[in-house]
């Protein structure tokens, strides 16, 4: 039996296939602009490595941002359920989660491998992954390097400005007047971190503490919430996926709910293509 | 408006979706139309007269400009958009104003809104914070100011028959509204959330007769229609209102359904009936003070943290078990204050419940709903 | 977010005695911890404006104020670990900054098994037997200590009333007599309710002491904003902001009014002389409402870079204008006093209200009325992010002041307590350009021939 | 009499003038591009150029702007507000509201019939309802921010938005467009938004005629026919929208 969990994220699409015993493949591309319409070609790619055929898998469930925009899926279960289980599957222990991804950071309480409560920015850019792009984007580093080079700063410049866009153009004061770029960077992690930080802290960190996302493949980035947070933190080995992960693991568990009959009639239907439709308001007339 | 009178829940989503329209035409027909704040001044005082009341409400559809030059962005949102679509000359067919100290945002709004949108007859009803005795008599009293300022502006006097008789068909209402509750109590409900919001926004902008028949129409429909609704997890709403059903919708497409709301266009107007005293102020009274359970009130503390939340919301476990609910929202729209301070109080009493809270700050906005979905579809999937 | 050290410094008074209004502060928190060694009631109590507190005193009752706690914990920057506490407890933080304070710093009392954490700043207040809360002004000033009862269990709270009438509805016939007899009522309630909780009878001789003493201070306390009417101004909101403790939390202490005697002789001295507060006023502005506690240093930059003088301010804090002599004629029942007095506070603007058609009274009709009577150039409007009553009505009163008065107001936001908002640097440039302003109003005002 | 010369140094673009006896001689606008000190000596070098004078003619230098410390010559640092409200003035002197919209953060300024500000707001804290959108959509859409307005007018449907933030009202946009809807809807749907934010902002301040907009904003002319409608009141554009602060500056430091 295999199970897909499929994450489409706003900055980064993650793909999960699954059997019983072990994960069989993953697959991680930018989710760019037109990820309406490729959902399934990440899919097909994950499909290759892990050498199953299509029809071979058994239930698909999409998350994520774009998760509405998967045809082929059997189920859509939104990232904060599928992060709680991606996390709690690789370290049970975990009480907390921080989920820093592309335009939304979050933050999820589990209790006994359930989801009890969560808290998420979504309004502003800032405390998101999008806040660490844009500053790497006008700093001119890549965005892979700047936590490797935030941590080389030994006196980290003080940011004052919490938008992005402010604090973009402060990072480029601070370089017009010499301060060194990981000086700089580490300012910006401390600014990003204390932010995110400020709203996880309200539904009661306890440890252990995971960081997940995107943002957790950014060490500087850690390191600052960790020393916000008072105590270590773990990080998944692929902090990204643990979204996908989690969704294949609840497709494992739909099928025992599933009989047999239906699950087959299920597949017959199911196509992998791509949405062509839009359902974008806009684009309809009013 | 169509020529064909539409009946029931069409009617009330037509009423519903353009609100003044018909206190517009009940004008040229001559009759008068008052505007009132939140749900404290006694609308039976104004039927007793003839008199349409409208409740005021907010647009989340309008972004809000110009009330920013009056009333600054630190204040209840749903309170600065009201203001600013009266500025916005939403409101422009009132022949009467009638402002309330319910909270703090209601209260200066209406005392703002006086000085720039000028009506013919002005109100301003008081109304004391606690429940004591002495407050219900001097809110009787209050009440019985705004009667004869409404009766001057009229120029005719209430007789003691009219507003008794005008008390029995709130009642009514109040009783049919409770009636259409009920329907909600089935699994799946017979009506949906965004249905329910529309007929209680109609009720709020029509004349008491017209409201009771619609409720009798609305009725008979949703229990003879087949049920449409699916089965989904059961959500009480606790606080702030909600006066839009893009809001409702949004809930109601993200795995869960209404069954019923403790704010102020839900259940709070009509879930008690005002007592038919010798006196009907007496009655009057102690309905909206006493029965009236927005948190603006302050209800003398108990003996012990869980006895004084369990006086103050007893009723919710009512509600809870009645509707057979498995999850809140509460839901607080940006700086509304008497809701924000009971947020943890609430989480308490309903953890103690065994029922999960999933609490918003909102910015009574619907160009910033569609990111409130995940919230919801989350809370569903932990509910679920 | 990350707090931003300001360069601001504490304030420099430029009054000898407001220097040592400090010391009314500290016996506030101290008489409080004495007592609760000695085993005497302690309340925590709002600002009732002699409502409900002078009654509980005359019981015995050592009260304090966590409103002025929290203007202390900003000034001495230690609100924001009790903020932090309030926001993770799940309250909204655009809540009252003083109410968050106090839920902080009440949950660290509840987690220390009630008794006072060695660090609280300032000693701390220590558990109170009673809560008093007030209607008056706004809802957090009962919905804050009703929030309490999670951490303070089965400590009762009373809410005291204060009708709030519209400007037009005053005037009804009778309206006032109704409403003084409504808070009379519920002063009796309160008083019997306070006999049964503290076991012991009131003591109205102490009672109608307190009151007497209370009525001096106040009036000596509205004699030196009469003097503040000159020009140049002999003592600018810096100071007030200090001197004020006193005259608001222990009007009916002996101390109190020979203190104020102190502060009147000072100022009058300065006027006697023409000494102004700072050494080159230029503009004269009026403040409304609650000032940034953590940075009050930025006026004195202001007054040193410009030559602004802030000359009145926070209608919430002043004395009251003595009452009318009929008002109290033949009435002997200290607890009808005590309700002619607290209703004078809110409504004794109701007349001016009327004169310039501008509701409501207080907070509104105030400043139009100071605007003449100081001679004021301009406004500073100081939205706050976590106080509505004092932020709601200020674009209003900007509006009403530039329309009937030809006084200009510029809004800097900030906040009382917190400090993510206010900016002092930006604040400043804005003062830069709107001494502009002033300086274009004072030219309007001269063509309409206005006094100043 | 002597040169003046006026700079501003903004996020986005900096500027430069040379005036003499309140008469502009010679002006220049070019990107910042982040290098706040090369370009404050590349802007001043071009007008001096223009105006076919050395850096030794020059007596004074009134400068404002984000990058201001950054200028090498002395100079006198004036606010900005101050620098829009002169400038606007002396090149429509019949204006009382100025709405500036910047690339980080739009101002809306009452000015006295003497040029000077009667008062002030600031969007300084979020960037929400700041030009800089224009400039990304412009860019993304490979169209000149002068022809926002042309295409916006054609739009039928414009796009709604859900957010108000800066960053994210960028990757909306650049989403909008990958999905397919019409450029003219999207150009539409973004000057809605930020005209709604502005607007608030105009508001709150209370708007009299004359008005202008100046900044990058003013040269889209679709925001400024959204914002005439918003606000219900004709607005003016000086023909140079983006000098008028370092116009400000120069003639503010030569009164000095
Ligand atoms: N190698 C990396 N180093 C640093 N940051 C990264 C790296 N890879 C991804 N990110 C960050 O992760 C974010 C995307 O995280 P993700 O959890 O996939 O979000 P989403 O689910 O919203 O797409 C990007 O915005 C980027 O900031
Ligand atoms: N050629 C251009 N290059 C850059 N920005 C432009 C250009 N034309 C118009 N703009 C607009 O002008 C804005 C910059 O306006 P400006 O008032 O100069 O801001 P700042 O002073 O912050 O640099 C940009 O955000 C953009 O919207
Ligand atoms: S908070 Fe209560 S009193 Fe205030 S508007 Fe809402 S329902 Fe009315
Ligand atoms: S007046 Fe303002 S500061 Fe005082 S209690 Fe009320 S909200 Fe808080
Ligand atoms: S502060 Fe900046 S990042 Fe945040 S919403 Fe505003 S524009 Fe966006």
């Amino acid at each position: 039996m295999f199970f897909a969990g499929l994450d489409i994220g706003s900055t980064i699409t993650k793909v999960v296939i699954k059997n019983e015993k072990k994960i069989c493949a993953t697959v991680i591309k930018p989710t760019g602009a037109e990820h309406r319409r490729l959902a399934h070609k990440v899919m097909e790619d994950a499909l290759s490595k892990a050498g199953v055929p299509f029809e071979d898998v058994d239930y698909i469930i999409a998350t994520g941002y774009g998760r509405i925009n998967v045809p082929f899926a059997d189920r859509q279960v939104t990232e904060i359920t599928c992060h709680m289980r991606g996390v709690n599957w690789l370290f049970p222990a975990v009480k907390t989660i921080i989920d820093i991804g592309g335009q939304d950071s979050k933050g999820i309480k589990v209790e006994n491998g359930k989801l009890v409560n969560f808290i998420m920015n979504d309004k502003c850019a800032a405390g998101t992954g999008r806040f660490l792009e844009i500053i790497a984007g006008v700093l001119g580093v890549k965005l892979e390097e700047i936590g490797e080079l935030s941590l080389k700063s030994t006196r980290p410049s003080d940011i004052s400005n919490m938008c992005t866009v402010f604090a973009e153009q402060e990072a480029l004061l601070r370089l017009s007047e010499g301060t060194p770029v990981e000086d700089i960077l580490a300012g910006i992690h401390k600014a990003n971190a204390s932010r995110i930080h400020s709203m996880v802290k309200k539904i009661k960190i306890e440890p252990e503490v995971a960081i997940t996302g995107g943002g957790a493949k950014n060490r500087g980035l850690c390191k600052a919430l960790e020393e916000k947070v008072g105590f270590p933190v773990v990080v998944p080995p692929e902090p990204l996926i643990t979204g996908a992960l989690g969704a294949a693991l609840i497709a494992g568990e739909q099928i025992a709910k599933i009989d047999k009959e239906e699950l087959q009639e299920r597949q017959k239907k199911r196509r992998l293509e791509a949405v062509t439709f839009f359902d974008d308001e806009s684009t309809k007339a009013r | 408006m169509s020529g064909a009178k539409s009946t029931g829940l069409a009617r009330a989503a037509e009423l519903y979706s353009v609100r003044g329209q018909r206190a517009r035409e009940l004008k040229q027909e001559g009759k008068k139309i008052f505007g009132y704040f939140c749900c404290y001044p006694p609308i039976e005082i104004m039927t007793a007269l003839d008199i349409v009341p409208v409740r005021i409400l907010g647009n989340m559809d309008e972004p809000i400009t110009i009330a920013d030059g009056y009333l600054p962005p630190v204040m209840c949102v749903f309170c600065r958009s009201a203001f600013d679509i009266g500025m916005k000359k939403s409101y422009d067919y009132f022949d009467g104003f009638v402002g309330a100290h319910a909270c703090d945002g209601a209260e200066r709004t209406a005392l703002i809104w006086t000085n720039y949108i000028k009506t013919p007859c002005n109100f301003h009803l008081d109304i004391p914070h606690t429940a004591h005795n002495s407050a219900v008599d001097f809110f009787k009293q209050q009440i019985a100011y705004f009667q004869q300022a409404v009766e001057k502006f009229i120029g005719q006097k209430i007789s003691p028959e009219a507003l008794k008789d005008a008390v029995a068909r709130h009642n009514r209402q109040r009783a049919l509204v409770r009636d259409l509750y009920d329907l909600r109590k089935p699994d799946p409900p017979l009506i949906s959330g965004s249905e329910m919001l529309q007929v209680l926004i109609a009720l709020m902008c029509i004349p008491v007769e017209e409201g009771n028949v619609l409720l009798e129409e609305v009725i008979q429909e949703v229990r003879e229609r087949p049920n449409v609704q699916a089965k989904k997890s059961r959500l009480l709403i606790w606080g702030s209102l909600i006066d839009n059903t893009a809001f409702t919708d949004l809930i109601e497409s993200s795995g869960l359904n209404i069954v019923v709301e403790d704010t102020a266009i839900g259940t709070r107007p009509f879930w008690h009936d005002i007592e038919e005293t010798q006196d009907p102020l007496d009655g009057i009274a102690e309905h909206y003070l006493k029965e009236v359970l927005c948190p603006r009130t302050f209800r003398d503390s108990g003996p012990s943290y869980q006895e004084d939340s369990e006086m103050r919301f007893g009723y919710l476990k009512e509600f809870a078990k009645y509707w057979k609910v498995d999850g809140v929202f509460a839901n607080i729209i940006r700086n509304c204050d008497v809701h924000g301070y009971e947020v943890p109080v609430i989480k308490d009493y309903f953890a103690g419940l065994g029922l999960p809270v999933l609490v918003i700050e909102q910015d009574y906005s619907t160009a910033a709903l569609e990111t409130l979905r995940t919230r919801f579809q989350a809370f569903a999937e932990t509910i679920g | 977010m990350e707090k931003k050290e300001f360069k601001t410094k504490k304030s420099a008074k430029t009054l000898q005695t407001a220097r040592e209004a400090g010391y009314f502060g500290k016996k506030m928190l101290t008489s409080a911890l004495e007592a609760q060694k000695e085993g005497r009631p302690i309340g925590w109590s709002m600002v009732t404006w002699w409502e409900g507190d002078l009654i509980a005193k005359a019981m015995g009752m050592e009260l304090v104020y966590p409103e002025n706690y929290g203007a202390f914990c900003a000034a001495v920057r230690r609100a924001e670990p009790y903020l932090e506490i309030a926001d993770a407890e799940g309250y909204p933080n655009t809540l009252c900054g003083y109410a968050r304070n106090c839920i902080g710093y009440t949950k660290t009392l509840a987690d220390n098994n009630l008794e006072v954490p060695a660090d609280a700043p300032g000693g701390g207040l220590a558990k109170p037997v009673l809560l008093i809360s007030s209607g008056a002004a706004c809802d957090a000033r009962y919905k804050w200590f009703q929030a309490l009862g999670r951490y303070l269990n089965g400590v009762p709270v009373w809410t005291l009333e204060m009708p709030q009438t519209g400007l037009k509805e005053f005037y009804l016939p009778g309206n006032k007599e109704k409403n003084l007899a409504f808070i009379l009522e519920e002063l009796k309630e309160f008083v019997g309710f306070l006999e049964k909780l503290l076991g012991n009878k009131m003591d109205y001789d102490r009672l109608e002491e307190m009151l007497a003493q209370t009525l001096k201070t106040l009036r000596l306390a509205y004699e030196v904003d009469v003097l503040r009417k000159t020009v140049p101004s002999p003592m600018v909101s810096q100071d007030f902001w200090s001197v004020m403790i006193p005259h608001l939390y222990l009007p009916e202490d002996p101390e109190a009014y020979e203190f104020y005697q102190k502060v009147y002789d000072e100022v009058k001295t300065k006027v006697d002389n023409h000494i102004g507060a700072i050494p080159n006023e230029r503009y004269r502005m009026m403040f409304s409402e609650l000032p940034p506690w953590h940075s009050i240093g930025f006026f004195d930059d202001i007054a040193e870079k410009f030559g602004i003088a802030m000359v009145i301010e926070s209608w919430n804090y002043h004395a009251i204008k003595p009452m009318p002599a009929e008002e109290l004629e033949g009435v002997t029942d200290p607890l009808e006093v005590i309700a002619r007095l607290s209703y004078h506070k809110f409504t004794e603007d109701n007349d001016t209200a009327r004169r310039y058609d501008a509701s409501p009274g207080f907070f509104n009709a105030r400043y139009l009325q100071w605007a003449e009577d100081y001679r004021a150039d301009g406004f500073l409007a100081h939205p706050l992010m976590s106080c509505r009553p004092a932020t709601y009505t200020l674009l209003h009163t900007k509006n009403s002041l530039e329309e009937k008065l030809k006084v200009p107001g510029v809004v800097i936001d900030g906040d009382i307590i917190d400090l993510r908002v206010f900016n002092p640097d930006e604040a400043f440039s804005k003062m830069e350009a709107f001494v502009e302003t002033m300086d274009h109003y004072r030219e309007l005002r001269r063509k309409a021939e206005m006094a100043w | 009499m002597a040169y003046i010369a006026g700079l501003d140094i903004g996020s986005a673009l900096s500027k430069a003038v040379i005036m003499r006896n309140g008469t502009l001689i010679s002006s220049s606008i070019r990107p910042t591009e982040g290098n706040f000190v090369r370009a404050a000596e590349h802007v001043l070098a071009d007008a001096l150029q223009k105006a076919q004078l050395a850096q030794t003619d020059i007596e004074r230098i009134g400068a404002c702007g984000l990058g201001v410390a950054f200028i090498a010559h002395p100079f006198t640092k004036i606010t900005e507000i101050s620098c829009q409200s002169r400038g606007t003035h002396s090149v429509l002197p019949t204006v009382r509201t100025l709405i500036e919209i910047g690339n980080q953060s739009s101002r809306v300024i009452k000015v006295t019939p003497k040029g000077k500000v009667a008062d002030c707001l600031v969007s300084d804290k979020c960037a929400a309802g700041s030009g800089r959108i224009l400039q990304i959509i412009a860019r993304v859409l490979g169209v000149s921010i002068e022809d926002l307005g042309p295409l916006s007018a054609k739009s039928t449907h414009p796009a709604k938005f859900t957010t108000g933030c800066a960053v994210f009202l960028e990757t909306e946009a650049i989403s909008r467009v990958a999905e397919g809807t019409a450029k003219e809807d999207i150009i539409a749907g973004l000057h809605r938004t930020l005209a709604a934010k502005i607007a608030a902002m105009a508001h709150r301040m209370g708007v009299e005629e004359d008005c202008a907009m100046t900044g990058g904003g003013a040269v889209d002319s679709g925001l400024v026919k959204i914002m005439e409608a918003e606000i219900g009141k004709k607005i003016l554009a000086p023909q140079e929208p983006f000098i008028t602060a370092a116009i400000g500056a120069a003639l503010i430091v030569a009164e000095k």
